[in-house]
């Protein structure tokens, strides 16, 4: 276990971590403004990787095809606010599970035909592929460090959107007490279509932002949405802060799990057992993570003021 | 009896006695070292403007919050820590500002599951409760004393504002409680509906002793043996009713003549 | 909502109208039509479109009938449509099957009701071993062969030091288990990786970086494949340490490699029972029409799948279509009496093939194209390690 | 109970009923045998769901974990079955203790918190029990673990075949009614009106002197021992268990089953296994992409027929939406 390796794997679960964060913004911002409980927002990570591999086919650019990419999933986002989500804001959490489990199935199921069951990749451009040279001696993908840049330029823009603009003072008033919004005589039913558009196209960048790395798929969205909805819960459901705390811890410890935990089991328990154990105790991390964060404190690490 | 109302008059041990109690929201103070007492069979009412920390206060005394600091002493032991459900056992009950009732159940079964939450035996899983002659009797008892009898059988969601307001009291009976907390009995009600509900809290003093918080004056200066005024979570003011009438400073910072006539 | 319930029944009922034709085989062949998995089941499904084109849809003088079962990629759905062949549609005889998990949960439907289950791809341990059953055929290979030979080719090439990176599920810990029964240099590190969840594999790759060993085996089936070789060629990993791999290249997944321009994937090494080039004519006419037809080399799942049904039509016709004499059946089946597109094939005791395991590479073909080339055999008549508990 | 036979949902409610008593007659008389499988499944699911509905429809306690419980109960039935051990007077037992003990460990976290959180760390808990599944070796991962034998009944010279098929339909048939009739009596008790009185108004629950915590944990004991009814019952059915069956899709379907059927009530959750069980049955006869179908039905009855089936079944005055 050298330096180096600590740092290298430092980078890659603060690089999982980013990912994470531009899945649960989204995820939170809906829950703290909307009540809206969203199990389709994985969807529109699918969705966003799709089009980005597509868009990205056509014009022969990565970064062209995300420039595309990104309005056309904000539109998918704007269109199932409309159509569907917009009547069930009003309902219990328990329907907004059910139907947005339907759209999870309707989405599978849309991509397969449009697409097809393989998949998609994108080839990125000769200069974000291949590693660098660090100091230290350590060497590093060029493209997870642009991941680690593009996700902390995001979360510095959606915090001055929240904190320096107008809709962002309409947000944090929503996020706080939705009536006071609607008696500030906003249009609210507009806000929240934006900002339903807007978690569906930071989905939809993490989406983006992973295929060159992974690739398009179906299915990819639920995956990783569990883990996101873990996320805002340790962060505390509401709160862009918390989650963003907790998306990079999670990332942490996911990958501090995956790189170091077969040798702590060694220290502990002979090489079968901890041949056994590791992988599965690695793949649980994060639930055991949330169970113990939720037993000592049942409202998350930093749930929102005022709640 | 009446006599006993004038706390001063008598030696009596306060049933209900506040200490020091203090509560913060984030840098909003909702109690200030409060300090208040309730007498067997008293009716003490607070007043204040809105947002003096009013439902604060009970939601510390009824258990929903926990304090800051402070001691609430009742029926001689200190109760600060304790859950709702546990003042409720110790015969401290509450009527909420929002109507909050079963509203699903009929109204007989929202007063029975009081009766059945201090009869004990809860982990029952086979006997119909409804069946229960000793869980419906003292319901349907308690629901003629409050005027409810002939709406037993009616789904609570259903009834009139002013007669969930009764139930509400009537739930809060049904515990045999010896304090009531009441918040806003009155809250929402006509002046016919508020008259008869002064009448019906009227018939209970004595019997009980209760804790009012109420905006509607006419309420508090016909019922309050005692009246504390509250201002951004302190005790200004405590005293009779005649005393808070001519108190200078209640009538600057608070009851304004429109609203003191 | 009651009325759907009843036309649904009636439909259903509609469906089903029991037809009863002597003149006919039906045959039920399960796999996965949905789901991205659908991947491999489409391509095993052309390829016993193609065969029964190839056989003129008769097999002797049975005019074949096949239905195809979509199990959704799960072992209860896989069941569920295994009963409805066996119990609605009456078939002869159940095919098909990718997955393990769904076979073994839908094996005993078909056991149970006498009838023969042929998987074209699954090969789980019980049903080599102890469980074998004499109506249970596979005509692909148990999971420890192909890894097993990969073994063979690391001795080969000398490598010393490996690092093993494979999803933590049955199949991974099978691919495992069979490189480590024949590899005799020292496995320097191993994570197995939650399935079907992890898809970067940054740590994992760190790690190996850090080890720095001679190779790095790596079984990924599906999207996996291609995900992680991208990110070895990321983690500036390729062409430094070679990485040799069982079921993670195959032609559903070199067209992506081609198409993301992946050159370095060429020349890699794996193990298998097959390859598109090898030198027979039933081989030769398989892949060129296939070619001709979907316009992309056939995976090995398609071969398996065209080789089940010329064994199934093989069988038919020893016994000149009276597969109601299932003794009879069985016993054609046994002699697998075929061209295979692998060349030699014979059934060992627990009816799994005894075959040649060669090794093969990532080359480009005349056309530019990319598949894979055959080499040496490395396990030669191999027979898998389970065949000596099977009673059979 | 008494006056619902008279209603328009009572007689379809018994006519169902009925349908399914007759199935292993009408089935192979009908030419359709396939179909006793079929509502062995349904009944199967039913028992599932009315036990999920004991919480969620009538504690307000959504878990979207309870297919655990299927798996769990599956597993020692197989873990037992593997080391020899096929009495069913242990097996059964056993299976539903390991569902008991596991609701009460994770009810009792769970139950700490409400909303949208309870949801999610019932499913973290649902997840950990399926990785669990797969990590272990011993037992297949997810391969799955074949049951290779049925539990045996012999007492005395006496002997209860589950193997076979009718009996083994209406013993599980008796079950489902039995576990109808448990959730009738529990939740007309006085507990189950401090359940129902939980999810009608905690805060009023607490007042009126009501700690509901061990209430719920208790009513979420239940639902996760009586859960493992069925979990037994589908492991000697399906004679197989693996991860997937307590994967996080299984016990959306199973909170959908409830839905659809009618949440809150009594005969409800089996409509809806039947439902959900016969259409996707039936839509994937007919087609291939049956979820583009299947995902809007989905929405659509959330959003027109709240009530579910047992709703539309109901008077005018008590549909919802």
């Amino acid at each position: 276990m050298t330096f180096a390796l600590v740092v290298e794997q430092t980078l890659n679960g603060v690089q999982l971590g980013i990912l994470l964060f531009l899945l649960a913004a989204g995820l939170t911002l809906v829950f703290g403004i909307m009540d809206f409980v969203n199990l389709a927002h994985g969807s529109f990570y699918m969705v966003g990787a799709f089009f980005a591999a597509t868009f990205a086919q056509w014009t022969g650019n990565f970064v062209a095809g995300v420039a595309l990419a990104l309005p056309a999933t904000l539109a998918v986002g704007i269109v199932v606010e409309l159509v569907a989500v917009r009547t069930l804001y009003a309902r219990d959490h328990l329907d907004h599970v059910l139907a947005t489990f339907g759209l999870v199935l309707f989405f599978n199921e849309l991509v397969r035909l449009v697409w097809g069951p393989e998949g998609r990749s994108i080839r990125l451009p000769v200069v974000l592929d291949g590693s660098v040279d660090l100091p230290l001696g350590i060497t590093y993908s060029i493209y997870r460090l642009v991941i680690i840049g593009a996700g902390l330029m995001v979360a510095l823009g959606l915090y001055i959107l929240v904190n320096r603009t107008r809709i962002g003072m309409l947000i944090r008033a929503g996020a706080s007490n939705r009536t006071m919004v609607g008696a500030l005589g906003i249009n609210i039913k507009f806000l929240f279509t934006i900002i339903f558009g807007l978690g569906a196209a930071l989905a939809g960048f993490a989406g983006m932002l992973v295929t060159p790395v992974t690739q398009a798929e179906i299915g990819m969205g639920e995956q990783i949405l569990i883990v996101a909805l873990v996320v805002i819960v340790i962060g505390g459901i509401g709160s862009i802060r918390g989650a963003f705390i907790a998306a990079i811890i999670t990332g942490l410890i996911d990958t501090m799990g995956r790189s170091f935990l077969d040798v702590l089991l060694l220290t502990v328990m002979s090489s079968n057992a901890a041949e056994a154990a590791g992988p599965a105790l690695s793949s649980m991390m994060i639930y055991i993570l949330m169970a113990a964060v939720l037993f000592f404190r049942p409202q998350g690490l930093f749930p929102p003021r005022g709640v | 009896m009446a006599c006993w109302g004038h706390g001063r008059n008598v030696v009596a041990e306060p049933l209900l006695s506040v200490k020091g109690l203090s509560k913060q929201f984030g840098g909003v103070v909702a109690a200030d070292d409060l300090n208040l007492d309730v007498l067997p069979g008293e009716i003490h009412a607070v007043i204040g403007p809105n947002g003096a920390g009013k439902t604060t206060m009970l939601n510390l005394l009824s258990g929903q919050l926990k304090p800051d600091r402070g001691t609430i002493r009742f029926a001689g032991g200190d109760i600060a820590r304790l859950s709702p459900a546990g003042r409720s056992h110790l015969g401290l009950a509450r009527s909420f500002q929002i109507t909050s009732i079963f509203r699903d159940f009929s109204v007989l079964d929202n007063v029975a599951l009081a009766i059945q939450a201090h009869d004990g035996h809860g982990f029952r899983f086979w006997r119909p409760a409804r069946g229960e002659e000793r869980l419906r009797g003292p319901a349907a008892r308690v629901l003629e004393q409050v005027g409810l009898g002939a709406r037993s059988d009616m789904l609570a969601g259903n009834l009139a504002h002013g007669e969930q307001r009764q139930l509400e009291i009537a739930v809060a009976l049904a515990t045999r409680p010896r304090l009531l907390l009441l918040d806003e009995p009155m809250a929402g009600m006509g002046r016919d509906a508020s008259d008869r509900m002064i009448e019906f809290l009227r018939s209970l003093k004595g019997e009980y002793a209760m804790l009012l918080v109420e905006h509607d004056m006419d309420a508090v200066f016909a019922l309050a043996d005692r009246i504390t005024v509250l201002v951004y979570g302190r005790a200004i003011a405590s005293g009779t009713p005649e005393e808070i009438r001519a108190d200078r400073d209640v009538r600057d910072a608070y009851l304004g003549d429109d609203e003191a006539a | 909502m009651i009325k759907w319930i009843a036309a649904g029944v009636a439909a259903a009922a509609l469906l089903a109208s029991p037809v009863l034709a002597a003149e006919k085989i039906k045959i039920g062949f399960v796999t996965t039509l949905t789901t991205p998995a659908a991947a491999i089941g489409n391509d095993m499904r052309k390829a016993v479109d193609l065969a029964l084109e190839h056989i003129g849809g008769m097999m002797g003088p049975l005019e074949v009938d096949l239905i195809y079962g979509d199990d959704e990629f799960n072992p209860q759905k896989g069941k569920q449509r295994t009963e409805r062949l066996i119990k609605q549609d009456n078939v002869d005889l159940v095919a098909g099957y990718i997955w393990s998990n769904v076979l073994l949960a839908s094996a005993p439907t078909v056991l149970e009701a006498g009838k023969i289950l042929i998987s074209s791809n699954a090969g789980p341990s019980q049903l080599a071993g102890k469980r074998c059953n004499k109506n249970f055929f596979n005509v692909s290979w148990q999971n420890d062969q192909t890894p097993m030979a990969m073994g063979e080719v690391l001795n080969r090439r000398g490598v010393k030091t490996l690092y093993i990176i494979a999803p933590n599920y049955a199949a991974g810990k099978n691919m495992v288990s069979g490189v480590e029964r024949t590899f005799k240099g020292e496995i320097v590190g191993k994570d197995m990786t939650t399935w079907p969840t992890q898809k970067d594999w940054a740590a994992e790759l760190s790690k190996v970086k850090a080890v720095n060993p001679d190779g790095v085996f790596i079984f990924y089936p599906g999207g996996h494949g291609p995900a992680f070789i991208k990110q070895y060629q990321q983690a500036g990993l390729e062409g430094r340490i070679p990485l040799y791999t069982v079921f993670t290249i195959d032609s559903i997944s070199l067209p992506r490699f081609q198409q993301a321009g992946m050159e370095g994937v060429l020349g890699t090494s794996m193990t298998q029972f097959w390859a598109p080039d090898m030198d027979n004519p039933q081989n030769k006419r398989f892949v060129a029409d296939f070619r001709a037809k979907y316009g992309s080399y056939p995976s090995f799942y398609a071969a398996q799948s065209y080789d089940t049904i010329f064994l199934i039509k093989s069988a038919v016709e020893a016994i000149n279509g009276n597969i109601d004499d299932i003794d009879a059946f069985r016993a054609a089946l046994e002699k697998a009496d075929f061209d295979s597109v692998r060349g030699k094939f014979r059934f060992g005791n627990n009816h799994f093939p005894i075959q040649n395991f060669y090794e093969r590479v990532v080359v480009k073909d005349s056309d530019g194209n990319w598949t894979t080339s055959v080499r040496d055999a490395v396990l030669v008549d191999h027979q898998d390690i389970y065949a000596k508990d099977c009673a059979l | 109970m008494r006056n619902a036979i008279t209603s328009r949902r009572g007689i379809v409610t018994l006519a169902v009923f009925a349908v399914i008593a007759s199935m292993p007659v009408l089935g192979p008389a009908l030419g359709q045998p396939f179909y006793v499988d079929v509502f062995t499944r349904v009944m199967i699911w039913g028992i599932a769901a009315v036990s999920l509905n004991l919480i969620l429809g009538y504690g307000g306690m959504i878990s979207f974990g309870h297919a655990a419980y299927l798996g769990l109960a599956g597993y020692t039935i197989g873990i037992m079955s593997d080391a020899g051990i096929d009495n069913g007077f242990l097996q059964w037992p056993v299976a539903l203790a390991v569902c008991g003990l596991a609701a009460l460990v994770i009810g009792a976290i769970c139950l700490r918190t409400r909303g949208l959180y309870f949801i999610m760390i019932t499913l973290a808990f649902g997840q950990m029990i399926f990785f669990l599944g797969v990590s272990s070796d011993r037992y297949g991962s997810n391969d799955g673990l074949p049951i290779y034998s049925r539990s045996e009944f012999k007492l005395g010279g006496a002997e209860l075949d589950l193997g076979n098929g009718t009996l083994f339909y209406y013993v599980t048939f008796v079950l489902l009614l039995a576990s109808i009739y448990a959730v009738y009596r529990i939740v007309n008790s006085r507990f189950g009106m401090v359940i129902r009185g939980s999810k009608s108004n905690e805060a009023r629950m607490n007042a009126i002197g009501v700690s509901t915590y061990r209430y719920k944990l208790t009513a979420f004991v239940i639902a996760g021992v009586m859960c493992g009814v069925a979990g037994v019952l589908m492991a000697n059915f399906e004679r197989f268990v693996s991860p997937d069956t307590m994967d996080w899709p299984q016990s959306g379907e199973m909170i959908f089953m409830v839905v659809l059927g009618g949440i809150g009530s009594l005969f409800g959750p089996v409509l809806g296994a039947a439902v959900f069980l016969l259409l996707s049955e039936f839509l994937s006869n007919i087609m291939e992409s049956k979820n583009i179908i299947f995902g809007p039905f989905l929405i659509l009855v959330v959003l027109f027929a709240r009530g579910g089936v047992n709703g539309l079944l109901g008077s005018r005055a008590e549909r919802r939406g």
